[in-house]
């Protein structure tokens, strides 16, 4: 196999499994600072 | 007889939060309401919703049996908010004359040119409102909340950042109004003016109606008796 | 009839308004006539230069005519004077379509002063093309127009309005302006609209088909 | 739980992909002498997936205006930003293609190009969602934009493609003139069929990172109030 081709084809693919691997990271961590929020505010409310 | 305001099962909300919930009162043609409640009780909120200003979650507002968004029913309201609502760009004139067609008012110039009289700005008629002093601006508004003799005015804290003058033309129009038999729901803070003009009170506390009825002698002596009274401890 | 007022009524104070403080006519008119300047900087005025022509009239234009679009409704928030607008028995859509026909005259204003310019700059011969050129004019603008205004109703409310503004509508105003250089290059090195038709079609479509979009939602825009 | 499950069907569906990226290995090196091809495997899928979504999103802000219940907002925000990524997906993919293939990053043709504005119009609707922080208010004026930007694709595809286009003609067999061949189309399919279902969990995930976003925003109400 031409190592050109499988290069491209490999790269090609990968970065389609980059992109959503990325945003799934990226989800996990507005999850996270989400939730800390929710507990801060959670917390702001009883105090009053 | 139908009222002239009926407030059905009206619910707001921002997001999840509830603005205002189940509010449910009516207003008998001829009455002057106080709307009263603390900062963030839903006042404001309610009367953008009577003015047709923003739609109610759920529930349905009716001005004379009719809905609030219906342009027959828009005519009919006069709204006087928290800022002045006139274009500086215009003269006093041209603001009138421009509000007046839009409410398909026949003879529109002369009835700004009248109206102008009464604020009190006749001699300034064609002066901008950008070149007009605070209490000038302030009598402009008011002019244009009355000009096309609303059956139904929604006041929006109307006497906080009044000059003397303005309140004077101001209570003068609206007692008026009132003398014709027309409808006025007013939100305030200052207690003891819109206690002496009133004739029922709407108390609000965190979006829902605390007390619906008429004035009583107790509110007009004492002002923090409605809130010890009916409010939440 | 009375909403035919009404719409005359809102454009009229407009542009009276517009008129008296020229804010957004100057700054456009001055801003389109650096970037015509700015142009013939980038491009070499050599040999097959007239292909570029009615790109660059057409990007100038569109850059002017975000400033006027962002003072549409802006100039409501002084005073809050959208809600007395919306509160008077004046419907959502004719406060949009008042507001627009004020833009849309602003906007050809603009495009008339700065294709006097664009002619002078670069020695382009008008006579002979002027009322095709005005028939594109007159339908790409009403597109710039609507997405514009409807966009400027949009983002009113928002901090960051100025800068929300053309990220918003540049991408939507694509076929527009796609088509509008495509017609006005073709009209400059005199090919045949015969063979452009397509796109006075499509500037045609575009412009319907938003209006239409335009009136029905503007209710959800302007009334909470 | 619910979060549990959602992880697992994720886990699912990305190994059906995998496995399909295994049979897609399998197939020749080269097509009617295109090499490389098998990019489309991921290309085209993603770029289904995208339009799927955005198309999905219009309906859901249909729906919300006529219903104004905010779970329908959340569904539009958030298949938009994961058909936002597929589409993101798309156009790096089909650019690394065109490196090999013609030589050049990028050329502006008219699937590539009316993919780029598509991206940039729906990266404008985020910018704009973000922008916005009452949520009502939010999923009200997202809506129309949802709408507007649904129109403008229409009207971008159809006029790009008579601008200019250099695209591989029809490659699929649903078109006239395309199809790849035998058995080579099939893995595609199956693929785009996972990939919208990973596109599925993705924005449930979102949408409920939404709901978390609207809690948040009341109970800042709340005590604002109080």
């Amino acid at each position: 196999m031409d190592p050109r081709e499988f290069q491209y084809t490999f790269f090609g693919l990968l970065i389609v499994w980059l992109c959503v691997a990325g945003y799934a990271l990226s989800l996990a961590l507005r999850e996270r600072k989400l939730k800390a929020e929710l507990e801060r505010v959670r917390r702001m409310v009883e105090k009053n | 007889m139908t009222p002239a305001l009926l407030v059905e099962g009206v619910y707001k909300y921002f997001g999840d939060f509830p603005a205002l919930r189940n509010v449910s009162f009516q207003v008998a043609p001829g009455s002057v309401v106080a709307l009263l409640g603390r900062n963030g009780a839903g006042k404001t909120t309610l009367l953008r919703i009577l003015a047709g200003l923003s739609n109610p979650s759920e529930g349905s507002v009716k001005v004379h049996g009719v809905a609030a968004r219906n342009a027959e029913t828009r005519r009919k309201i006069g709204v006087l908010g928290h800022s002045i609502s006139v274009y500086d760009e215009l003269s006093a004139h041209e603001n009138l004359t421009m509000f007046g067609t839009l409410y398909g008012l026949p003879d529109a110039s002369k009835r700004a040119d009248a109206m102008l009289e009464r604020v009190g700005l006749g001699r300034v008629r064609d002066g901008l409102a950008r070149e007009f002093s605070r209490g000038m601006r302030q009598r402009l508004a008011i002019g244009r909340a009355f000009l096309h003799e609303p059956e139904l005015l929604l006041l929006d804290e109307p006497f906080t950042s009044l000059d003397d003058k303005a309140i004077a033309v101001l209570q003068g129009m609206l007692q008026e109004m009132r003398d014709r038999g027309r409808t006025i729901v007013m939100s305030t803070h200052q207690i003891r003016e819109a206690m002496e003009l009133s004739t029922h009170v709407t108390f609000i506390q965190r979006g829902q109606v605390a007390y619906d009825g008429e004035r009583q002698s107790e509110m007009l002596h004492d002002t923090g008796w409605l809130y010890r009274t009916y409010g939440e401890q | 009839m009375m909403y035919l007022r009404q719409i005359l009524t809102i454009a009229g104070k407009d542009l009276r308004s517009e008129i008296r403080t020229k804010e957004a006519l100057n700054s456009s008119v001055a801003f389109s006539v650096v970037i015509l300047i700015l142009f013939s900087f980038a491009f070499d005025q050599a040999e097959g230069f007239e292909a570029f022509l009615g790109g660059l009239l057409w990007l100038a234009y569109s850059f002017a005519g975000a400033l006027v679009l962002n003072r549409s409704f802006a100039r409501e928030l002084q005073n809050d004077c959208l809600d007395a607008l919306i509160s008077s028995p004046a419907p959502p859509s004719a406060v949009f379509l008042g507001k627009a026909l004020a833009n849309y005259g602003l906007l050809l204003v603009v495009e008339l002063l700065s294709l006097g310019v664009f002619a002078v700059l670069y020695d382009v011969r008008l006579s002979g093309k002027l009322p095709l050129l005005l028939l594109v004019s007159l339908l790409a603008t009403w597109g710039m127009t609507v997405i514009g205004t409807t966009f400027s109703a949009l983002t009113v409310n928002l901090t960051m309005r100025e800068l929300m503004l053309p990220v918003l509508i540049y991408p939507l105003l694509i076929p527009v302006l796609m088509s509008a250089m495509v017609l006005t290059t073709g009209m400059l090195t005199d090919v045949p609209i015969a063979t452009n038709m397509v796109w006075l079609r499509v500037l045609v479509a575009f412009d319907i088909v938003f209006t239409g979009l335009a009136v029905v939602f503007i209710d959800d825009v302007l009334v909470g | 739980m619910r979060q549990n499950i959602l992880f697992l069907m994720a886990a699912v569906f990305t190994g059906i992909l995998v496995w399909n990226m295994n049979t897609v290995y399998g197939l020749p090196q080269q097509v009617q002498n295109v090499g490389a091809y098998k990019i489309i495997y991921l290309h085209v899928p993603a770029a289904f997936t995208a339009f799927t979504g955005f198309f999905a999103a219009m309906v859901a802000s249909l729906i919300y205006l006529g219903t104004s219940k905010l779970k329908y907002d959340a569904f539009a925000g958030g298949v938009t930003e994961v058909a936002l990524v597929f589409a993101t997906a798309n156009l790096l993919s089909g650019m690394i293609w065109a490196r090999y293939a013609w030589g050049i990053w990028w050329t502006w043709d008219a699937r590539l190009t009316s993919m780029l504005v598509c991206v940039l119009m729906y990266y404008g609707y985020v910018m704009l969602r973000q922008a916005i922080t009452e949520p009502t208010q939010r999923a009200r004026l997202s809506a129309v934009m949802s709408i507007f930007g649904m129109a403008g694709v229409a009207f971008v595809y159809q006029s790009i493609a008579w601008y200019r286009t250099q695209h591989p003609s029809p490659v699929l067999g649903f078109r006239e003139g395309g199809g790849m061949g035998p058995g080579l189309e099939a893995p595609m399919y199956w693929n785009f069929l996972a990939m919208l279902c990973l596109a599925v969990i993705l924005a449930s995930v979102r949408m409920r990172q939404a709901q978390f976003a609207t809690e948040i925003d009341s109970l800042r109400r709340m005590a604002h109030n109080h």
